[in-house]
């Protein structure tokens, strides 16, 4: 992964030799000759843990998505509290001009390969909120896979969409096309930028 | 069932006493003294609107429920009001009083009332960031919920429009 | 498996990003940004400053859910402000809603018929059930007990469920509207009610054996974020956390709307002004309301089934209302309810909800929608605890402090 | 010597055989299967699933393999402002020396299959694991990010708290057979009751200690969640993470082990016979199952407990564990003294 | 009988043996519920919930009722209901045409309310009792007339078996099958 203001000779080098080029071997070995491809779409299609990041009410219901009468652990995925050990993030309702920043800082902090459900009217278009002031969609700062409609969608609704993704994970190969090439085939992974975090920044 | 707590439904009567007893404590404080729906509005001159309040918490009334301002363009003020009632008075709390001051539209500075009633200190804080009234000695004046760039345009006058999309899809 | 390196200071500009600005704080103190990211703290950011494990100050930094309800409520017509203002709790979207709906009624001058009201309150006290559970399991997790968690939302389903067979929705029901309620009860409803208040009672009993007086969970919650009563007075607390310190003061029995003046319940108040109480109170609410539901129901049994909405806006209906009605309970909207006009007018109200009591400030110039409305909700000021209570504890009574009070961001910041 | 000789005597070589098969193997398929029964379990207490579409006729085993597998192959994140080289280093020494104890520890009585026979092995047990919770605080302080010290200086508090109890409340067990020899210890045993009958209260002292040790429940202090994100790994993502996840798991076999030989008989309904599957294997795998059961018993804890505050936890600690440590060294010495072992 | 503030305390119970009382009394309570789980879980995929005909779900226009009074785009909050002008032939001057208002839906902003259910002076629009649909583009959500006639596919529907819940005075709620022909 390439990083803005680094000369390319400085990147990887680390205390334990030249990681990168040792994870690139590793990489080309794993997947190209023993063919584990299949294998981490599969994996990181049953281990879809959302990371902890509420933005806003529909979290009511993505609490109750992970309660007892639906379950979300069934499909192996854990709501987790670090960004750095996640890989999906589910957006719950409006996306404040405040959160934003959040939101936007979050998703950097997640490693690679990593999936973005909206929840909610609020996340698509603003829902009752569609002429706030102080509102910012979710899709002009994160790359979103799937779209869930409702306010609040049901939880059924949440679980239906970790199943989307994992199935599309599995059919369109996404993990180990990242782990082969890291570029997501069906979509760029950062979305066009918008600086949302300029009023902190000041 | 213990005395004093005997459940009794808010009547005419009771919000008659109060209002007696608010003249009656207040004096000359007072422009006027009526009875909204819901609430007992007192209104008092700006200058003397800091011992208005000492006196109305003297009486009984122990916090402050809301401090709604409202923006009357057309007649160039906001109108500043504590919705102030009790919670350590039986009687009292079920009634609420609102202290009503209005101020210049244009320049909009008012002694702050934080330090007699601290439950209000975070709703002048609010105020502050969506009308820009400065309230003066407050201990901690910053916005509250907005960020910075849209705290300036001051959201809730009648200055800041808000649109709402046509029936029609165009 | 690639290795990235990213993040920290290299250069001036750096330094800016969120979070990781150096900034000279006096003496020793260690400042910890906690939230909005976190599971500790919601959709809130508290910034705390900490001297060794004790923190010394907390400044909480709220607004990441602030979504202009107020200057929204100034540009709809008043019917559509109803779900608009559900939104800020919608787990307890009834009892948010019905002081708006009051406030309006108060100014248009009518009264709801009985069975609206008793319908309403019925909503009202399955809603603040479902609050409740919703705050104890956000409690329970918070200091670590997933099982309280997964305890409580599972029989929040119940309650859930009864409301979703009452208004077709399962959290945001749009229940009240000027002069009624949107639907009638349904004819399984009483049976399933009384049944899940009797299996509530039970769950009471194993709620208190695994986490109240779980000796654990206890040692935690025993004088944790004590609010003497003089201080929660001052301070303007509501609901829950004013009753726990000794505030007898509760909307439905202060200023009672509805059916509250015709039902026999008790208002619970302890002494303790502790976490623990402040989760007791909770559990003898859910008692209380559970009452409250088995009387609602019974009195709606026994009455005949009519429009649950003031005759102002059934009786010049057409038959097609009436028809509807009958088949499934459902009361139709007039047209005329979208740009309905309300005469001239300020009116204040309030209402208890599941975390204390909201009011509505609704002025009226006699348009269709209003000149102003303003809601103070009870998380809003709840919010001043974490500026005067929390600095003195330690930081792991942070979660708990904030558990108990049950604060929940998307209300406060409206 | 056939090949098949050949092989066994390669692959029960007691060095390779505690080391790589147990050591590494068995505790990597001890610590999935316990993970997914943690999760299970806690899902059955908490009325619900658990993991179950990663492969509906297995319960969802597989689950853990599907998350170590994930976390393999996803991107390893190292922040510029972190030290690199103890970041990096942490964990894997970390996990090294968490599973280092059981190459002390005997798994039967026969001489021949004895890892390092020595007279000293609870003692040099003991003394390894009280290793490697320092480089978790080295991994918290390289992190270099506030969640990340605080848990790490929670974690050195607690290693303060816990370690003196370990070692008192293990080495009632030595104090009671006269012997710093696991042999002799689980022969003792052998002779008269296991040791959680004839000292229930120097076992239960080792059991909250263990607890506390491997941050379980109630004493999940250092990663707590609500306050401090994942404590000493909140930095760390990828596989680096994974070791860290599995560390504290593994600390807690080798423990389990310890504790299993110490208090709970070791093979102790087994006699050790002839040959390599009377005389070691069996045996064996009646320590694991032992130290399977117990850790069983700790993660059910989770669906029980929420934490204790850190200075709860030292408290209690100090005033109840520490004494009841004390009182089961006293009780050890009493029963040396009576001969009854 | 009104409502009337009660004073209460909590329960005080301190010491050691109380403290392990109580231990005991959550590990026990756990151990039951681990033997007996009284689970409820609904096993998505393979199962969903056939909701009540009142359940507030997707909305659907029967175009042959529908008078064009756009009383629904009026009263809806989020200004999802949208009002389209559409030529069509007018029967009184054949060869003429003549614009007719006809109300689509925008799922990016739709929350389910229904009030424009209830305000349609002809019960035009229904909910269909289903709401667990989901998308991967924003643009499938903005229905235009002809998906707004029509039931929204649902894929659940072929996946798995309908199930319904029932409250119960022992368990909460109890998961039964649902008969295919019951509402």
């Amino acid at each position: 992964m390439a990083i803005e203001g680094v000369k390319a000779k400085e990147q990887g080098k680390v205390y334990v030799g030249n990681l990168d080029e040792t994870a690139k071997r590793a990489k080309q070995l794993l997947i190209g000759r023993l063919k584990l491809g299949k294998a981490v779409d599969w994996a990181t299609s049953f281990s879809l843990w959302p990371v902890h990041l509420t933005t806003s009410c529909c979290g009511c219901e993505f609490a109750a998505a992970w309660s007892p009468r639906f379950d979300g652990e069934q499909f192996g995925a854990l709501p987790w509290v670090g960004p750095r050990q996640t890989n999906l993030i589910i957006i719950e309702g409006t996306v404040t001009r405040k959160m934003a920043c959040a939101v936007k800082v979050t998703w950097d902090q997640m490693p690679a390969p990593k999936f973005a459900i909206a929840m909610g009217a609020c996340a698509l278009d603003g829902g009752i909120f569609y002429n706030s002031y102080n509102i910012v969609r979710p899709w002009e700062i994160i790359p979103i896979d799937v779209y869930i409609p409702g306010c609040p969608p049901r939880p059924e609704s949440v679980a239906r969409a970790i199943v989307d993704l994992q199935r599309s994970i599995r059919s369109k190969g996404i993990a180990s096309k990242w782990v082969e090439e890291g570029v997501r085939p069906d979509k760029p992974l950062v979305a066009p930028k918008q600086d949302v975090c300029s009023w902190w920044r000041g | 069932m213990v005395e004093g707590l005997r459940f009794m439904k808010l009547s005419e009567e009771m919000v008659r006493v109060v209002i007696e007893k608010v003249k009656k404590e207040l004096g000359d404080l007072v422009k006027s003294v009526e009875e909204g729906k819901g609430y007992i509005s007192i209104k008092v001159p700006l200058n003397r609107l800091r011992e208005a309040a000492v006196k109305l918490k003297n009486m009984g009334f122990d916090h402050v429920k809301s401090l709604t301002v409202t923006d009357y363009k057309k007649k160039g003020v906001f109108e500043v009001m504590y919705m102030a009632s009790s919670y350590l008075d039986e009687e009292l709390s079920r009634i609420i009083v609102s202290l009503t001051v209005e101020i210049d539209r244009n320049n909009p500075r008012m002694p702050s009332l934080s330090d007699i009633w601290t439950s209000v200190e975070f709703q002048e804080r609010e105020v502050y960031e969506f009308f820009g009234i400065h309230f003066e000695g407050h201990p901690d004046l910053r916005p509250l919920l907005l960020v910075p760039d849209i705290a300036d345009l001051k959201p809730l006058t009648k200055d800041f429009i808000v649109k709402e999309e046509p029936i029609f899809k165009s | 498996m690639s290795v990235s390196v990213i993040g920290g200071p290299k250069r001036e500009s750096d330094l800016k990003i969120p979070g990781t600005e150096v900034r000279k704080i006096e003496k020793d103190l260690y400042e910890v940004f906690i939230g909005p990211q976190h599971p500790g703290s919601g959709h809130m950011r508290i910034i705390i400053r900490v001297d060794g494990d004790v923190i010394v100050e907390a400044d909480p930094d709220m607004g990441y859910v602030h979504r202009t309800m107020e200057k929204l409520g100034e540009i709809r017509q008043y019917i559509k402000n109803i779900p608009l203002f559900e939104r800020m709790a919608i787990q307890d979207a009834c009892n948010v809603t019905v002081p708006y709906v009051l406030a309006l009624e108060k100014i248009l001058d009518i009264e709801p018929p009985q069975r609206a009201k008793y319908l309403r309150s019925l909503l009202c006290e399955i809603n603040r059930i479902a609050a409740h559970l919703y705050g104890f399991g956000i409690f329970g997790v918070f200091i670590g007990h997933s099982t309280m968690y997964m305890w409580a939302f599972a029989d929040r389903e119940v309650m859930v469920e009864l409301a979703e067979k009452l208004t077709g929705a399962r959290l945001t029901h749009s229940y009240p509207i000027p002069g009624g309620a949107r639907r009638d009860m349904p004819q399984d409803f009483p049976q399933a009610a009384r049944k899940a208040a009797r299996y509530m009672r039970r769950r009471l009993e194993e709620y208190r054996k695994i986490f109240l007086d779980n000796p654990v969970m206890k040692a935690r919650m025993e004088g944790v974020g004590y609010i003497p009563k003089k201080l929660a007075a001052e301070l303007g607390v509501v609901g829950p956390v004013a009753r726990a310190s000794g505030i007898k003061y509760d909307a439905r029995y202060n200023d009672p709307y509805d059916a509250y003046d015709e039902v026999d319940f008790e208002i619970p108040v302890f002494e303790e002004g502790d976490a623990l109480a402040r989760a007791w109170v909770k559990v003898e609410e859910i008692k209380q309301s559970l009452r409250i539901i088995e009387q609602a129901v019974d009195w709606l049994e026994s009455h005949t089934s009519e429009a649950p909405i003031h005759d102002k806006f059934w009786a010049k209906s057409p038959p097609l209302w009436k028809k509807v009605f009958e088949k499934e309970g459902r009361v139709k909207l007039l047209p005329m309810m979208a740009t309905m006009k309300i005469p001239p007018g300020k009116a204040f109200a309030r209402g208890e909800t599941a975390r204390g009591e909201i009011v509505y400030y609704v002025e009226s110039t006699g348009d269709s929608i209003p000149y102003r409305v303003r809601i103070v909700s009870p998380s809003a000021r709840n919010a001043i605890v974490f500026k005067y209570v929390v600095p003195g504890h330690r930081v792991m009574d942070l979660p708990t402090i904030y558990g108990s009070i049950d604060y929940f961001p998307p209300e406060a910041d409206r | 010597m056939s090949l098949v000789e050949v092989l066994a005597s390669i692959v029960f070589y007691p060095p390779i055989y505690q080391l790589v098969i147990v050591g590494l193997i068995v505790t990597l398929g001890v610590v999935i299967i316990i993970l997914w029964f943690e999760r299970k379990a806690t899902a059955r207490v908490q009325r619900r699933l658990g993991p179950y579409h990663v492969a509906p006729k297995l319960a969802g085993m597989p689950q853990l393999l599907a998350d170590l597998l994930r976390y393999a192959f996803q991107e390893i994140i190292i922040p510029r402002t972190v030290d690199r080289g103890v970041f990096i280093t942490a964990p894997i020494i970390a996990t090294v020396l968490s599973i280092l104890p059981i190459a002390v520890v005997p798994f039967t009585s026969i001489p021949d299959y004895w890892p390092i026979p020595m007279d000293y092995s609870v003692l040099v047990a003991l003394a390894i694991s009280t290793v490697s919770p320092i480089f978790l605080v080295l991994a918290g302080w390289a992190s270099n990010n506030k969640f990340s010290i605080i848990g790490g200086v929670r974690e050195a508090f607690i290693i303060t708290a816990y370690e003196l109890i370990a070692i008192l409340s293990i080495l009632s067990v030595s104090a009671a057979t006269l012997s710093f020899n696991f042999i002799d210890i689980v022969n003792a045993q052998m002779n008269t009751a296991w040791f959680i009958i004839l000292n229930p209260i120097a076992f239960m002292a080792a059991f909250l200690a263990v607890l506390m040790s491997t941050s379980g429940f109630p004493f999940e202090i250092p990663e707590s969640e609500n306050e401090v994100v994942a404590g000493p790994f909140t930095e760390y993502s990828g596989i680096l993470y994974g070791l860290n996840m599995g560390a504290a798991y593994m600390k807690r076999f080798a423990f389990s082990i310890i504790l299993a030989v110490a208090f709970l008989g070791g093979w102790s309904p087994l006699t050790p016979g002839e040959g390599i599957l009377y005389g070691y294997l069996l045996p064996s795998i009646v320590v694991i199952i032992k130290a399977f059961i117990l850790m069983m018993v700790f993660s059910f804890l989770r669906s029980v407990y929420g934490r204790y505050r850190l200075d709860q936890a030292l408290q209690g600690a100090w005033r109840l564990v520490f004494p009841m440590a004390l009182i089961g060294f006293g009780i050890g010495i009493i029963e040396a003294y009576l001969g009854l072992t | 009988m009104p409502a009337r503030p009660v004073a209460k305390a909590l329960p005080k119970r301190r010491g050691l043996f109380e403290g392990f009382k109580g231990n005991i009394a959550a590990i026990s309570l756990g151990v039951k519920y681990l033997i007996d789980p009284k689970r409820f879980t609904l096993i998505y995929p393979n199962e969903y919930i056939k909701l009540d005909p009142g359940y507030r779900g997707f909305i659907v226009l029967e175009k042959k009722k529908c008078i064009n009074c756009s009383s629904c785009a009026r009263i809806c909050p989020a200004a999802a209901m949208k009002m389209i002008k559409l030529p069509e032939p007018d029967p009184r001057h054949p060869g003429k045409t003549k614009i007719k208002l006809w109300p689509v839906i925008n799922y990016q902003r739709c929350i389910f309310c229904g009030y424009c259910v209830d305000v349609c002076p002809t019960e035009a629009l229904y909910h269909v009792p289903y709401h667990d649909i989901v998308y991967e583009n924003l643009a499938e959500m903005d229905w235009d007339l002809e998906t707004f006639t029509k039931p929204p596919d649902y894929p659940t529907a072929s996946e798995g078996m309908p199930v319904k819940y029932i409250v119960d005075e022992e368990r909460g709620l109890v998961k039964v099958k649902a008969q295919e022909g019951e509402q």
